[in-house]
């Protein structure tokens, strides 16, 4: 683990669905409606597009907290992409909880693209709740050759 | 029992979901005994969804349903109205706290008419 | 090794106002495989989209990455500033620096380092794209309309007005469907016949149009402009070409006891039998079950009859095929069974119908000649009970209804009702309902009129049992508004059963791949914006198989679908979206877990062969994805286990290089 | 039960209707048994082995075997009939190409759980009124309890029915089994996340990577693993840090997720002995619990509830919020 010389600051990476959660997200902008420089936004297709690799992938390179962003269930651009994504990060995030990671680092969001006000809401508290675990240790430790 | 917690203990003991009533009043129109009741089927359903309870308790409406299933059978939204009446009623009886009929009393009140089924239902409907 | 510029844009103050513009372009400029970084104050204007043009071209880029705006908004105007330079658009990334930093990001320093790291992932994925070429596919100039309802005529003809030649398929002997058997149509009255019947002879005599009546779809192959169709042309034992329509074998037929179709059963018709007069095409058809030449071989009296020698009692069902571009589904409805409702003596007594069975007995070419007859004894009936939402709003997991509401029995119980005591005002109307549901041009008021004007006796409440006794129906119902229970002696009750979709769409919704809802309805692509199209790309929709809905609105439907069509069939070739998913067919092990997530039915197996280690070959199969159908939403590629189902444009390992910049 | 075997796989040989036989080959000690491939009656006598010891799943292995030219004779026990059921569903072995004779399966032993008994040297294992009786090179006999010495995916057996077969050697079908196989599971859920986390970390810090959990396992027969591609962006043959095994646990039991039959192969090759069967049926129970009851290979089913899904699911936060104690 590298040694940080500033304090730290929570990394939040935020996959959004292109249709509505990445519109959402422009319109908080538009709205100008605050939320902590701390979240990334990577923009794919679609939710369901989102793999848990990526997710994993994100904590194994230091991020504390993965958000994902989609439409609502029943409004998917392709129909039923977020109702396959929902039942891949349900069981994706169960596992991670299995075994034994802080609760509520990970998290889904449904964001249409008309729900700016709720997109800021929902990086804000997310960010909160992060900030509220701390550093994310707990992944890179799972397995720790030294015990 | 005040009002509220009345129905809440109608609505548990009933069962089903009043909500789902679309008012179309076909319970009350396929019910037989619709003429002798002062409250009827449908009233049943929408004054429990109300919590508008205590007249329901304090009718006759209760003894003259024949519980002969016709509300629940046609009813488009499967709403139950039946167990709506048979829930009242029961929250009748347990108000009362007794059992309004003893088996010494039957004899005296039975001919040679009488069914045994209702000498059964009798003793459901009025016994705890 | 790409060769990067990074165009850092000012947007005015938009940007610049909260993010060092300055120190974003040279901090890119010093990542690896950056050669080029600028900024400037309108990145989207014709001097900035110069600027870009410009140093693709001097500095021989192979890559840009635009830190700017929503790439929602300007991604192809940045695409096309590329291309017009002789760079795939492509490889043009943006970077998000205005709405997710400067305009929600008031510190400097914080805003300019998540540009920067943002600059950075755009950077990072740019260095794995590759140029994208859109993929193209010829579109087969001609329609396949499947129901000759008046959705799929009115359909056809736009489609054929157009200039394109259309096919219309029809599972029964004649196109016309449901609007052939109605009566008067609401809110203005007109009759069915005489609006329908010139637009199904506009239909048989149009250039652009074959009629395929009494023909059902068989299968269906192929994607968006390129379907080949397999159709069962059903034996008619008549010659369609040599038959004139002259009607003298369906008079001279000795079978008499075959029940006719088109007045719903009311009524008998021959064994051969043409099902009214103005059908198109105007063919005699023989009912198989019904003929004792076919059962026996035994009659042959229409044979004998038919002076131009069109009966071939040796004909047998033909299948054609043909290409298509675009395919309507237009399959239309049917009413519900009323076998379930048995509280309203449907079938204990003729004198209950259902209303589409009301419109034949009113109707003038109907079963009883025009004049208001009740079934059972042939005389004129002076009390009528209309009885609406049956089998409407039922709940979910009801057997016996549906729990849609069907939209159009409100309206056409008040036109029976309007009617009837318009022709007969010696006739008591009751119609009782839940709700009277009328919103349309001029419905209301029309329902108004049948309660104002008629004395239409519209009761609150919903009947509980209808009884036929003595000749009469003993109606019981309730009235909700004055808290009773009514008994009326009718004469005749008249139900007004639920629409359900056509039993015939759900075998159709699986050869064509497009989705279908709990009830059987037709799914549209976007409920709201693209209703007339199926989520599968070329499939579009028209009339009550995708909803329930009324004339009018199914003829903008037609005409909105039609209008569809043609904006396809009008091009030459389509170009695809390049992001689309593609498998390596390497990796892949044929395992068919992508193809249960399309939504397109955008995945085909194919058997390939494979040398393998030990130099023998193998045959495996692998997924193979056609581009014109992807729509690119990549759910095959987290579903596959081995990572062969990538994206093009969000590959696994761009997302991960995107992933790896912003947690550096 | 092992000469039955011999000899109908003779037969078979004999009357063509195979050409060659999918079993299990004698080593040089009685629990040293590997699966192979027969060709003649000769060396069906000479090493075909069916004992105690034979529970390796061969179902993967006819993924390769169906693909050759001729007809295999495959014996499966339960467990592998589910396995081989599900890679039909995936269209991975050609069921054309396989001769299927079903055998029934007792349970089969765990040579570490004996030797632990303080046995060793063993010669012979058979059964006697559910007992096993071991004998040994001192030729002792012990009678051991059948129980105290399964492998863990026998003790849990789900099913002794054989869901696919073109014969059963005893002639009549097992049934499925009422099993705990979920207990442990929710063992590990009802403990604080903290101890969670410490079991998990001591269990997986043993890991060596050796992937033999992912070479034995049925599911885990991708023509390239996805840690083997070099454009997954994940390729790790050679681990980077420590994490990497961490993602390759997560992901291996959720790429097998919905296709895992629960064969319990992957904890029974462990040389580390790390419970990984725990993290296949977490996403079996969980998927149970949240989408209904589903056994894949049980079936000709093809979506299974990863490639599924319902209007109405739970949404994700159901994980964080949903009962049990420790949560």
């Amino acid at each position: 683990m590298q040694v940080r010389n500033e304090p730290w600051k929570p990394l939040i990476v935020a996959f959004c669905c292109n249709w509505c959660s990445y519109a959402g997200a422009d319109l908080a902008g538009t709205n100008r409606l605050n939320y902590p420089a701390d979240v990334k936004i990577i923009r794919v297709p679609c939710s369901c597009r989102v793999n848990p690799l990526f997710i994993l992938r994100a904590f194994q390179r230091g991020a504390d907290g993965v958000i994902v962003c989609g439409c609502h269930p029943g409004d998917c651009h392709y129909t039923s992409g977020n109702y396959y994504a929902r039942r891949r990060m349900t069981l994706l995030f169960s596992m991670l909880d299995y075994l034994g990671i802080e609760k509520g680092r990970t998290r889904v969001e449904w964001v249409s693209a008309a729900e700016g006000q709720k997109f800021a809401e929902t990086m804000n508290s997310f960010v909160e709740t992060i900030v509220s675990l701390g550093e994310n240790k707990r992944l890179e430790d799972l397995r720790c050759k030294t015990e | 029992m005040e009002q509220q917690n009345m129905r809440e203990e109608i609505l548990f003991t009933a069962n089903a979901d009043p909500k789902k009533c679309m008012k179309c009043g076909k319970c009350s129109g396929a019910c037989p005994n619709y003429d002798k009741m002062e409250y009827h089927p449908h009233q049943f359903v929408s004054m429990v969804q109300e919590g508008n309870v205590e007249p329901l308790l304090e009718s006759e409406s209760l003894y003259l349903c024949l519980t002969c299933m016709v509300c629940v059978e046609r009813c488009p939204r499967n709403v139950q109205p039946a167990r709506f009446i048979e829930a009242v009623r029961l929250a009748k009886i347990r108000q009362q706290g007794e059992n309004r009929l003893k088996p010494q009393d039957v004899p005296e009140l039975i001919d040679e008419d009488t069914p045994q089924q209702l000498l059964v239902s009798a003793f459901r409907k009025y016994t705890k | 090794m790409q060769r990067i510029g990074v165009f850092v844009c000012w947007c005015g103050s938009n940007i610049a106002g909260t993010v060092d513009v300055k120190k974003v372009a040279q901090t890119l400029g010093r990542e690896p495989g950056v050669v080029f970084s600028a900024d400037y104050q309108y990145m989207c204007s014709q001097s900035g989209q110069d600027l870009i043009k410009d140093s693709i071209k001097q500095y021989k880029l192979t890559g840009a990455v635009i830190c700017s705006c929503s790439p929602r908004m300007h991604e192809n105007t940045f695409r096309k500033a590329a291309a017009a330079a002789g760079l795939n658009p492509y490889m043009v990334e943006i970077a998000n620096i205005r709405e997710q930093v400067s305009w929600i990001h008031k510190d400097m320093a914080a805003g300019t380092e998540k540009a920067i790291i943002l600059g950075r992932a755009a950077i990072a994925k740019v260095h794995l794209n590759a140029p994208l070429i859109a993929g193209e596919s010829p579109v087969t100039k001609r329609a396949l309309v499947i129901g000759g309802g008046i959705a799929g005529i009115q359909t056809a003809l736009d489609i054929a007005d157009a200039g394109f030649p259309v096919d219309i398929v029809e599972k029964s002997p004649t196109i016309g469907g449901k609007m052939a058997q109605l009566d008067k149509t609401f809110p203005t009255l007109d009759c069915a016949a005489c609006i329908l019947t010139p637009k199904m002879v506009e239909a048989a005599q149009h250039e652009n149009v074959r009629i395929l009546a009494y023909s059902e779809v068989a299968e269906v192959k192929g994607f968006v402009g390129n379907f080949t169709v397999k159709i069962r042309r059903k034996a008619r034992y008549v010659k369609e070409d040599v038959c004139t329509g002259c009607g003298l074998c369906t008079e001279k037929c000795p079978q008499k006891k075959a029940p006719d179709e088109f007045n719903l059963g009311l009524s008998n018709r021959r064994a051969i039998y043409i099902p009214f007069a103005q059908a198109v095409p105007k063919v005699a058809t023989i009912d198989p079950d019904y003929c004792m030449m076919l059962k026996t071989g035994k009659c042959g009296v229409c044979s004998k009859v038919c002076g131009v020698k069109a009966i071939d009692y040796t004909q047998k069902d033909e299948f054609i095929e043909e290409n298509y571009g675009a395919i309507v589904a237009a399959t239309g409805f049917e009413p519900i069974g009323l076998d379930k409702f048995d509280e309203f003596a449907y079938s204990l007594s003729p004198d209950v119908v259902t209303s589409l069975e009301y419109e034949r007995l009113m109707n003038a070419a109907g079963p009883t000649g025009g004049t208001l007859l009740r079934p059972s004894d042939l005389k004129h009936p002076h009390t009528i009970v209309f009885v609406q939402c049956v089998g409407s709003r039922c709940d979910e997991k009801s057997e016996k209804g549906v729990p849609y509401c069907s939209k159009v029995c409100c309206m056409y119980t008040a036109k029976h009702a309007m009617l009837t005591r318009e022709k007969y005002p010696d006739t008591e109307v009751y119609v009782f309902y839940i709700d009277v549901r009328t919103p349309g041009k001029n419905f209301d008021e029309f329902y108004r009129r049948a309660v104002e004007q008629y004395d239409v006796h519209y009761i609150k409440g919903m009947v509980g049992k209808v009884v036929p006794e003595n000749g009469k129906l003993k109606v019981q119902a309730s009235d909700l508004l004055e808290n009773r229970q009514l008994h009326i002696d009718a004469d005749m009750v008249v139900l007004a059963a639920a629409i359900e979709p056509d039993k015939s769409a759900r075998p159709l919704a699986t050869m064509l791949t497009a989705s279908m809802d709990t009830n059987d309805f037709f799914t549209e692509a976007h409920p709201k914006l693209r209703p007339v199209e199926s989520p599968t790309a070329g499939v579009f929709l028209a009339g009550m198989c995708q909803g329930p809905k009324d004339i009018p609105e199914t003829v903008s439907q037609a005409s909105a679908c039609a209008a569809k069509v043609i904006g396809l069939l009008n091009k030459d070739r389509l170009v695809g979206n390049p992001c689309v998913a593609h498998s390596d067919e390497l990796m892949c092990n044929g395992c068919s877990q992508c193809a249960n997530v399309c939504p397109y039915g955008a995945i085909t197996y194919a058997d390939k062969e494979f040398r393998m280690p030990d130099r023998t070959t193998a045959v495996r199969r692998v997924a193979q994805v056609n581009p014109a159908v992807c729509q690119g939403c990549g759910a095959c590629t987290v579903t596959c286990p081995s990572g062969a189902m990538d994206l093009f444009g969000f590959s696994n390992n761009q997302i991960m290089a995107e992933v790896d910049a912003i947690c550096k | 039960m092992q000469d039955r075997m011999i000899a109908r796989a003779k037969e078979l040989l004999e009357n063509g209707t195979v050409d060659r036989v999918m079993g299990w080959k004698k080593g040089e000690f009685i629990y040293d048994v590997t699966p192979a491939v027969f060709y003649t009656a000769d060396e069906l006598e000479k090493d075909f082995v069916m004992n105690a010891f034979t529970a390796a799943n061969v179902s993967k292995y006819l993924i390769a075997e169906t693909k050759k030219p001729g007809r295999i004779l495959a014996f499966l026990k339960p467990c592998d009939s589910y396995s081989f059921r599900q890679l039909m569903n995936e269209h991975r072995v050609d069921r054309d190409n396989v001769y299927i004779v079903g055998i029934p399966s007792w349970g089969k032993a765990d040579m570490e759980k004996i030797r632990a008994l303080g046995i060793t040297g063993i010669t012979d294992i058979t059964e006697k009124d559910g007992d096993l009786l071991v004998t040994t090179v001192m030729r002792e006999t012990h009678a051991v309890k059948k129980y105290d010495v399964y492998l863990e995916k026998c003790k849990n057996c789900k099913s002794k029915r054989i869901v696919v077969y073109d014969e059963l050697l005893d002639g009549e079908n097992g049934e499925d089994v009422p099993n705990n196989r979920f207990d442990e599971v929710a063992k590990i859920e009802a403990m604080p996340p903290d101890e969670r986390f410490a079991f998990w970390r001591g269990e997986l810090s043993r890991c060596i990577r050796c992937n033999a959990c992912r070479n034995v396992c049925p599911a885990c027969s991708c023509e390239k693993c996805v840690f083997d591609n070099p454009k997954s962006g994940v390729e790790n043959k050679a681990p980077a840090d420590d994490f990497e095994e961490n993602l390759f646990h997560i992901i291996r039991a959720y790429h097998v997720a919905g296709r895992c039959t629960d064969c319990g192969e992957c904890s029974r090759v462990c040389p580390q002995h790390i419970p990984l069967h725990l993290l296949n049926r977490k996403f079996i129970k969980d998927m149970n619990e949240l989408y209904g009851d589903y056994q894949a290979g049980e079936t000709e089913q093809v979506r299974h509830p990863v490639t599924n899904y319902r209007d109405d699911d739970a949404e994700p936060g159901i994980v964080y919020t949903r009962g049990g104690s420790g949560r």
